[in-house]
Order: structure tokens, then C-alpha cells, then sequence
């Protein structure tokens, strides 16, 4: 009798599920409908007892053509479906896509504007990685208490979000050459007062949660990502800066405003859960910052280039891809134009999808019930791992 | 016939189940249940005599009963340890399958 | 034979029977006690409405009328404290989480418990295909009652004992440890991967925590001197100087049980943070998964109710049991202080509820078999020290008292330091 | 009457054990064995030894079981979702009844041809306190072995069921 060894790029190992030595292991099918998969994700994992010797994802069941959809649509037509990729951030999906195509028409976009986008993108952070925690605390079985606090926060930016836009998740507000409706200075005392109050709650919050001995349990050494699996794999956004590398968009391209901002990027040491709980708390002080610098700065002035062409709009031939840093990673739109008003090729790259690639070799060797808080960690949305 | 003689019968009779029982199956776990059953036979005989044997004073019949408990917990953790370790080595618990002992 | 006829026959049959004395003299119902002339009218209430009720019945009858009256009472009274409670359980919740928790049905959401009742009682009973037909259906039933018998050693006032026994505790906990058998036949018998899972969970989890659960009350146990419900109330009778109430948790020994008794009491009814066999964020429901309608409301029910057991029992151990707090407030009768005791220790497990992340199996059975059960040892040490020097005064009292002091906190800070080093909050550099 | 409620307990015990031992279904026999030692306490609580009644509870359906239902998981094999164990061979389950048979046959006649001395009038009492103090004072030396046994057992129990990964 042999028994099947086959290594990961983790050094784990990964066994048959009839093996003659160990008797049977549990397969489980985790999803498409399981309390804690975030949406219709599902996890064929093998257990040893309760530890994870394999784990496969499977995805799709959110698919809807998304990308086949930009290729059949104008330009325009596409942005209220980018809304739809990363339901928590759609001001930053907007923000990209944007970008992708003004750097495919060269399109220049109003000071105001940059402001506005800035303090979008912001605050869009701060939803993203407030909800994270609630959810992750809600993974390890915190009986919602943190996600209650958390959401109560959230609700109060997507109010902001529907002052501004009229739509509290698909605000589909950006547009080629600037933005669709201009801020009120109330919104802007509004924006002021929560950005103000933001720092208590995350005050509020860790007091509550961070120093907790049993979450410190559940997450230190939970899950851990080396740096060189996280680079080779792609891997961006928060999860790369929890395991110590030094890559933030904003720094790195510097697009929008962000050269003019002070802020500073945490990074991780163990690459573990806690890293990538905490590296999110972090950014969030750096956010509020931000956001303080950006609402003392922001000028008057229009909000939408002149020249820019709105309808029929056809821009040259030729191909651009243009990215930003979301909440969740490097969220990037690759345009080919062919001259019609529709784009040749439309090309999404997902950061909750690329991100989500490593997740076996992050839970090998651990539980299923660390299994459950490392995919909580990872932070995706279906509707962009599958698009 | 005496209550005694009822209650020696009743043991009797649970003792030849237990016997039968591990001598019949082949299930490595069935027989130690039917050993602990012949063991429960024992203790009911110590209270048997204890509450309707002869006058006497002390208790020992209980406090026998109590070390045989004690005694027996410790058979089946180590008994079934014992299978657990042969099923892991053997991938059976059949015992007419385990009559080597050399691995 | 007409059924009244039966019915009397049987009666009859059951009343004849040679109860031999030791059984007859434990299962004899409370007798009303003569001489108590320090009872309040309030204190006797309960036991004089029984014998309005009962008392012109002859003695064999009266003694069967009896013990009827006081099951119905216990099941009565709990079941109503189970629909409050879950009732409570989520108001409290909803307020912790900033919500304001069920509001619908009836005022404030007092009708919820009805309407949540209705819901289950007329939910289809669904039994997976591939189920053990036979363990699937007794596992809530088997488990509703070995929950209810716990109930019957538990002294809930002055004269409320519903069984005086000689080895009361014992019996509590040997109900209890019955109760993961249940567990696991729901496990097993759903035929599901999760109640699988959840059922190897639940083995694991209370075989860990029985042990500290058993060894946090010989302390108490050896305080008292006594294995019986009623003895150790008593012992916890007194108070020094009308205001410090002799109870066992305000000794070293019995403060050092309390707290171990109390985690293992989490985890013995799966509360969270010990709620793994039924984590809803990795299990679904664990050996609910497969449950729904009636069955389901049962296990609730037996889980509620093994956590007003517990409660009730650490009540009785460790609290001074229906003894008032006070010298000065003893008129309030001892029923009133038991419940209000034991409603605060539930509100305890609730609060525990809305506060903590759950933890992980290993780290389950680590913190019973490394930390709770050598601290439940020493603490044992530390009752025996107890014991032997009650009889030291004036300056020697000091010593003892550190001593004693220093076996609880000292294992305490020595064990605890291992959890300790192992993790700890970090600090980030930026770039 | 007092006899009905022996009657009852012994058909219990005897009934669930004999059935337990013929059961196919591996979970079902040991649930089975979990009512008969059940009975058995039932008996003891019975004649009157109260304390050993609720320890036999607490060691048996307590402990014993929960360890017998981890083996019966642990020893589970993939072919069989039902843990059904095939029946003993004809020849094997022949011979262990006969033999059953043969040692009831002698113990029943020499049982009933035995004349026991008169039973004391009143039943024996036996408090805890004096369990205690029996146990402490006249059976010191076996209480430790008993302590030191359950030791050896316990670790022994561990060393064995250890898995060899873990330990490299």
C-alpha cells in the first residue's frame, strides 16, 4: 500500500482522501450556501479530524459575463456595471475604470474633481475595512456584536453616498474627465463631522476588540502569508502590506492627488491574520488623515472638464490600463479601443480574485475553524471574483 | 427463593451474556463491552450480598464495587486505546485477524 | 376495566410497593417542618398552597399528590423561564449591538416566545433520508430529559427541596454528564457531515470540561462537609457581624472554584465562547444542522434549561444558595433571593454571549487540560488548607488568609503566563 | 411489589445487553450497552448504594461511553457509511454461545442449590460520610493504588492512542 504525498508550495502536505493508513478523511463541501463563505463561494475542503489537508475552491456562481458585457457596451454604458463588481467599493470600481479610459482619450480631469474622487475613495476605505472587521470578528464567532458596531459606521458613509449621488451602493458617479453631480458645501461639513468622529469609533473599537486574548489566539500565526508566495502570486492590497511588503498604489503611481497627501503605509511583520486585521485598522487612521488634508484643500471649480465628450464618445485607437489602489488591492480596467464607441477589449483585473488564489496554501495545516477566518481576512466580494 | 438468590441469578445470567457475547463477536470493541458487561456482573453480586447477605457491619461490599468501577474505567481507556492503535496499524478491528502480535 | 379503574389499580400497585427505606426516605417529598418559627407567612407560601390542595388526601395519596404538584411546578416555572429567557437573551443582544432587538409581537416584543413557539410547533419535521430514524428523534428527547432530572436536587428555597438526597451533587452531575450522549446521537444520526463534526466536537469539548467541573466543587464539598444540596446551603448560613454572608465564594478556595466552575459550565452547555459543537460560522449548526420544527425547539429548550441547572447549581454551591446577602433583608423569602441569584448568573452567560470571539477546538481543550484542570488540583490543596485551619483566630488569621491567597493567585499568574507569552498585541512599523 | 421494579430493571438490563450483542449496527450496540450499565445503576439505587448508583453513572455513561464512541469513530472506514460490522462467522457465534450456555448452565443449579445464611432484617445504611471515612481510614493503602493504577492507565492510554506523526 502506498500512500499519495504531494507537496504544496507551502511545504504542507496534501493527502488521498482514502488513504489505507490514516483512515478516512471528511471531505466537506463548505458553500455555495454556508453561513460564512461571504456570498455564493464555495470550499471543497478535505479534513484530517478538524485540520485542513485540502482545500479547493470553487467559484463561478455569481458569473454574469461581466467583461463580455463592456465589450457589447459604450464606454459609459459600462460604469454603472463596474458598481456592481466590488458591491462595498463601488466609488473606487468607477474611480479605476475612469482612469483606464481617460488614460485611453488622454483626458485631463479638473482639480475639483480629484478632490472629490480622493475623498470618495477614502471614505470608500474606510467602509470596506470597517465591514472586514465586523465580518472577520462575526467569522470567529463573535455573535455580531462587532459587525452591529461596524455597520452602524458604514451606514452613516453610504447616507453620504446617497446625498451625493442619489444611490447608497451603486453610486455610479464618476465619469471620463471628472464627476457626475458636484458636492454641496453641507456635504462636505457632513463628510467634515463624520471624518471627526471616525477616530473615536476606531478608538471604540479596538478598546473593544484588538486587545481581546481570544481573538489575539484565533488569529496570531493563523494563516501566515510569506512574502515571497505573496509577490510571486500577485497578491496586493492589504494582504501584501500585512506580510511586509512596501507596495501601495498611491505611493507607487502616485495617481489622483495622493503625491500631495501626508499619510504613511502600515506594514506587517508575520503576514498572519492579526497582520491583516490590524495593517486594515492601521490604514484607516491614515485614511482619516487623508481625508482631513483633502477637505481643507479642496477647491471650487468645475467638476467635469469641458471638452470632455460625454456621448458618442469614440476615442482613438489604441490600448490603456489604468489602475488604483482599492481597499481591496490593486483594482485595474484594461481597455483596447478599436475607434467605435464601444472598447475592443474590456478586461478586469479583480484583486478579490487574485487575492483569493493563495487561500489553500493559507489554510493547510490548519483548522476548518481557522479555514473560516483566514478566507474572512482575505476579503472578498463575489461579484468581483466572478465577474 | 430469596431475594439473594433472584439477584445471584440476575448476575448469573448478565455474566453468560457478557461471555457469549465477547467470545462471539469479532468486533475488537464488542468484546470489551461484553468484558465490561461480565465485570458489571461482578459488582452486582458484591451488592447483592452486601444488602441481602448475612448481617455484618462494615461496608466493604460497596467500597469493592467502588475500586472495581475505578478499575474498570481504567481497563477501557486502555483497552480501547489498544484499538485504536492496532486499527491505525492493522486497518481492522477484527480480532481473529490480529493473532500475530509481531507488526 | 374502565380507565379510571386502571388508573386507580395502578396507583394503587405503585403506592403497596415495598419502597425500601433508603430510597423511600430520599424520594419522600419535603415534609413541612415543624418548629420553624422563624419562617415569614411569605417563606411557607408555596408549601401551604400544596397542602390547601393536597391536604385532605390520605397519607399515600397525598405523598403521590405531592410530588406531582411539585414536577409541575418545576417544569412549569423553567419552561416559562425558558421563553423570557430567550426572549431576554435577545433583547439584551440587540441593545449590546445597538439594535433594538425583537418589537413586533405584542408590547416591546413580550409576545416574541409565543409566536416563536407557534412557529416551531407548526414548522414541518424534517428528517434527513439517509437519518437514523430512531436516534434522530430521541436524541431531543433524551436530552430534554436528563435536563429536566437535574432539577430535582436543587434547593430553591427554605423549605423547596424537591428530593433531598445524601449525594445530591453527585447526582447532578451524573445527570449531567449524560447529556453529551444526546449530543452525539443528534450528531451521528442526522447523517451529516456538519453534525459529524459537531458531534466529535461535542465529545471532545465536555469530556475536557467535566473534569474541572467536578474537581471545582470538592472544595466546596469539603467546606460544607456534605455531599447533599440542603447541607452545604447551610453551611452557608451566617453572617459575620450582620453584613459578610458566609458563602463559599467569598473564601480563597470557593472564589477560585466559582470562577473555574463557571468556565466549565460555559462550555458544558455550549454557550459561547465555547459554543463550537454548534459555531455558526464554520458548522451551519452544528448537530442542529438537520433539526427544524418541534425537535429543533426541544434541543433549545434542554439547552436553556442545562444553563438554569448550572446556574441554579453554582447558585447552590458557591453562592449561599436562597440565603439573602444581608442579615438585615432576610424578611424578603429565600425563593425570591435563590431566583434573583440565579437570574443574574444568566444574565452573566448572556452578557459572556455578546462579548466574546469563540475559540478553537485545540484551544479549547488546551485551556481545560493545561490551565482549568491543575488550577482546579491546586485549588483542591487549597480547600484542604482551608479546612484545616478554621479553627485559627486573631493574627493567624491574616496568614491564613494569605496563604490561601497566594495557592489561588499564584498558580493563577504561573499557569496563566504560558497563554501569556504565546501572544500579545503588536506594534507596526510604516514605510 | 418491590419485586416489580426489580423485574423491571433486570429486563431492562439483561433485554438491552443481550440485544446490544447481536446488533449489527456497531453505534446502535453501544447505546444499547449505555442503557443496560444504566440499568445497572438503576440497581444499585435499588439495594439501597446510592453513591455507587450516581458513580456508576458518572464513570460509565459518563466517561466509558463518550471514550467507546470515540473508537467506534476512529476505527470507521470508508466502506462503511453505516458502521454495520458484518456478522460473526456461524461457526465462532456457535461456540461462544454454547459456551455461554454451558457456564449458565452450571451457575444457575449451583446458584439455586445453594442455602444462603438469613438475610438481615433491616437493610443496610450506608451514608457517604461513612463511605468516606471507610475509605480513608481501613482502605488508605488501596485508594492510592487505586490513584496510582488509574496514573499508569491514563498515561499508558495516551502513549498508545498517541498518533506516530505527531510525535516525529
Amino acid at each position: 500500500m502506498t500512500t499519495a504525498f504531494t507537496p504544496t508550495p507551502s511545504g504542507a502536505h496534501v493527502r488521498a482522501v482514502h488513504d489505507p493508513f490514516h483512515g478516512d478523511l471528511l471531505e466537506i463541501s463548505m458553500g455555495p450556501h454556508h453561513p460564512s463563505t461571504h456570498g455564493v463561494f464555495r470550499m471543497m475542503v478535505t479534513l484530517d479530524g478538524e485540520n485542513v489537508v485540502k482545500l479547493k475552491p470553487v467559484f463561478g456562481y455569481l458569473h454574469r459575463n461581466h467583461e463580455k458585457l463592456g465589450e457589447n457596451t459604450s464606454y459609459l454604458g459600462s460604469m454603472p456595471y463596474t458598481d456592481r463588481l466590488d458591491y462595498f467599493c463601488s466609488m473606487t470600481n468607477n474611480w479605476a475604470y475612469a482612469l483606464a479610459v481617460e488614460k485611453l482619450a488622454g483626458q485631463p480631469v479638473p482639480e475639483r474633481a480629484e478632490y472629490l474622487r480622493v475623498i470618495l475613495a477614502e471614505l470608500t476605505r474606510l467602509l470596506n475595512h470597517t465591514c472586514l472587521a465586523g465580518f472577520l470578528l462575526q467569522d470567529t464567532g463573535a455573535s455580531g456584536t462587532p459587525l452591529m458596531y461596524a455597520f452602524r459606521e458604514r451606514e452613516k458613509i453610504l447616507d453620504l453616498f446617497e446625498a451625493l449621488s442619489g444611490s447608497r451602493m451603486m453610486c455610479n458617479y464618476q465619469r471620463f474627465g471628472g464627476c457626475r453631480i458636484d458636492a454641496t458645501p453641507a456635504w462636505l461639513a457632513a463628510v467634515r463631522g463624520i471624518v471627526d468622529g471616525y477616530g473615536a469609533f476606531l478608538d471604540e473599537y479596538e478598546e473593544l476588540i484588538t486587545g481581546n486574548e481570544i481573538l489575539l489566539a484565533r488569529t496570531q500565526n493563523v494563516g501566515v502569508l510569506s512574502p515571497a508566495l505573496a509577490v510571486s502570486a500577485g497578491i496586493t492590497g492589504p494582504m501584501l502590506r500585512a506580510a511586509g511588503v512596501d507596495y501601495d498604489l498611491r505611493k507607487v503611481d502616485g495617481y489622483g492627488l495622493y503625491p500631495r497627501f501626508d499619510f504613511r503605509v502600515p506594514l506587517g511583520a508575520h503576514g498572519d491574520t492579526y497582520d491583516r486585521y490590524m495593517v486594515r485598522m492601521l490604514e484607516m487612521r491614515e485614511s482619516i488623515g487623508i481625508l482631513r488634508q483633502a477637505l481643507a484643500a479642496i477647491p471650487d471649480g468645475p467638476i467635469m472638464d469641458p471638452k470632455a465628450k460625454i456621448r458618442g464618445f469614440r476615442p482613438k485607437p489604441g490600448e490603456a490600463y489604468g489602475r488604483i489602489e482599492g481597499p481591496k488591492g490593486e483594482i485595474g480596467f484594461y481597455l483596447i479601443s478599436d475607434g467605435t464607441p464601444n472598447p475592443y477589449r474590456y478586461r478586469v483585473r479583480p484583486p478579490s480574485l487574485i487575492n483569493l488564489t493563495v487561500l489553500e496554501d493559507l489554510c493547510l495545516g490548519h483548522t476548518l475553524a481557522d479555514a473560516v477566518i483566514i478566507l474572512g481576512s482575505i476579503d472578498i466580494v463575489l461579484g468581483e471574483v466572478d465577474r | 427463593m430469596t431475594m439473594l438468590h433472584v439477584c445471584l441469578l440476575f448476575s448469573g445470567l448478565l455474566f453468560c451474556i457478557g461471555l457469549a457475547g465477547a467470545l462471539a463477536r469479532s468486533h475488537a470493541i464488542l468484546v470489551l463491552l461484553g468484558i465490561e458487561l461480565m465485570l458489571n456482573a461482578a459488582n452486582l453480586n458484591f451488592i447483592a450480598f452486601w444488602r441481602y447477605g448475612p448481617p455484618h457491619a462494615s461496608g466493604s461490599g460497596p467500597i469493592f464495587v467502588l475500586f472495581a468501577i475505578a478499575i474498570a474505567a481504567a481497563e477501557a481507556a486502555v483497552g480501547l486505546a489498544l484499538v485504536i492503535a492496532i486499527y491505525r496499524h492493522r486497518q481492522s478491528v477484527r480480532l481473529q485477524e490480529e493473532a500475530r502480535l509481531k507488526g | 376495566m374502565s380507565p379510571a379503574v386502571w388508573f386507580g389499580e395502578v396507583g394503587a400497585s405503585l403506592l403497596a410497593m415495598d419502597w425500601t427505606p433508603a430510597i423511600a426516605s430520599k424520594l419522600a417529598p419535603t415534609v413541612f417542618p415543624t418548629g420553624q418559627t422563624e419562617s415569614a407567612f411569605a417563606e411557607r407560601l408555596p408549601l401551604l398552597l400544596r397542602d390547601a390542595v393536597t391536604g385532605s388526601l390520605p397519607e399515600p395519596w397525598r405523598w403521590l399528590a405531592n410530588s406531582l404538584i411539585a414536577i409541575v411546578a418545576i417544569i412549569v416555572i423553567f419552561a416559562s423561564l425558558f421563553a423570557l429567557l430567550t426572549l431576554a437573551e435577545r433583547k439584551i443582544l440587540g441593545r449590546v449591538q445597538n439594535r433594538p432587538g425583537p418589537n413586533r409581537t405584542g408590547w416591546g416584543g413580550i409576545l416574541q416566545p409565543l409566536a416563536d413557539g407557534i412557529k416551531m410547533l407548526t414548522k414541518e419535521d424534517i428528517v434527513p433520508a439517509a437519518a437514523d430514524r430512531l436516534l434522530h428523534f430521541l436524541a431531543p428527547v433524551v436530552l430534554l430529559a436528563l435536563s429536566i432530572v437535574t432539577f430535582a436536587v436543587i434547593p430553591y428555597g427554605r423549605h423547596l427541596v424537591p428530593v433531598e438526597l445524601d449525594a445530591a451533587v453527585l447526582y447532578f452531575f451524573a445527570a449531567g454528564a449524560a447529556t453529551e450522549l444526546a449530543i452525539f446521537m443528534a450528531g451521528w444520526a442526522s447523517r451529516n457531515k456538519y453534525s459529524l463534526l459537531a458531534a466529535m466536537r461535542a465529545l471532545a469539548q465536555l469530556i475536557s470540561y467535566e473534569l474541572p467541573l467536578l474537581l471545582a466543587f470538592v472544595p466546596v464539598v469539603m467546606l460544607a462537609g456534605s455531599l447533599a444540596t440542603t447541607g452545604i446551603v447551610a453551611a452557608q448560613g451566617g453572617w459575620l457581624g450582620g453584613v459578610l454572608p458566609h458563602w463559599h465564594v467569598l473564601t480563597p478556595p470557593g472564589f477560585a472554584g466559582f470562577v473555574i466552575f463557571m468556565i466549565a459550565a460555559l462550555a458544558e452547555s455550549n454557550r459561547s465562547p465555547f459554543d463550537l459543537p454548534e459555531a455558526e460560522s464554520e458548522l451551519i449548526a452544528g448537530h442542529l444542522t438537520e433539526y427544524s420544527g418541534f425537535k429543533y425547539a426541544l434541543f433549545f429548550m434542554a439547552e436553556y434549561l442545562g444553563m438554569c441547572a448550572l446556574s441554579g447549581m453554582a447558585v447552590t454551591l458557591f453562592l449561599g444558595g436562597w440565603h439573602a446577602p444581608l442579615a438585615a433583608l432576610e424578611f424578603i423569602p429565600s425563593y425570591v433571593w435563590f431566583a434573583v441569584k440565579l437570574l443574574a448568573l444568566l444574565l452573566g452567560f448572556i452578557w459572556i454571549r455578546a462579548t466574546f470571539p469563540r475559540l478553537r477546538i485545540d484551544q479549547l481543550t488546551r485551556l481545560a487540560w493545561k490551565f482549568l484542570v491543575p488550577l482546579a488540583l491546586i485549588n483542591l490543596l487549597t480547600g484542604g488548607f482551608w479546612v484545616l485551619t478554621t479553627h485559627w483566630t486573631g493574627g493567624m488569621l491574616v496568614v491564613r488568609w494569605a496563604i490561601a491567597l497566594v495557592l489561588v493567585v499564584g498558580p493563577f499568574l504561573a499557569l496563566g503566563r504560558q497563554f501569556q507569552a504565546r501572544y500579545a498585541p503588536r506594534t507596526y512599523r510604516y514605510a | 411489589m418491590s419485586t416489580f421494579a426489580l423485574g423491571t430493571i433486570i429486563a431492562l438490563i439483561l433485554g438491552s445487553a443481550a440485544v446490544a450483542l447481536c446488533l449489527r449496527r456497531l453505534i446502535r450496540s453501544v447505546l444499547l450497552f449505555v442503557i443496560s450499565w444504566a440499568g445497572i445503576a438503576a440497581f444499585y439505587l435499588w439495594a439501597g448504594a446510592e453513591f455507587l448508583a450516581f458513580a456508576q453513572v458518572l464513570v460509565y455513561i459518563g466517561a466509558v461511553s463518550m471514550v467507546t464512541l470515540f473508537a467506534v469513530l476512529l476505527t470507521r472506514r470508508h466502506d462503511q457509511p453505516d458502521l454495520v460490522i458484518e456478522p460473526p462467522a456461524r461457526s465462532r457465534a456457535a461456540a461462544g454461545v454454547t459456551i455461554g450456555a454451558c457456564v449458565a448452565a452450571v451457575l444457575i443449579p449451583a446458584i439455586l442449590a445453594t442455602e444462603f445464611p438469613a438475610a438481615s432484617a433491616t437493610a443496610p445504611t450506608f451514608s457517604v460520610r461513612q463511605l468516606g471515612l471507610d475509605l480513608m481510614e481501613q482502605h488508605g493503602v488501596v485508594l492510592l493504588v487505586v490513584g496510582l493504577i488509574l496514573t499508569v492507565a491514563l498515561l499508558g492510554a495516551v502513549v498508545l492512542a498517541a498518533s506516530k506523526e505527531d510525535a516525529s
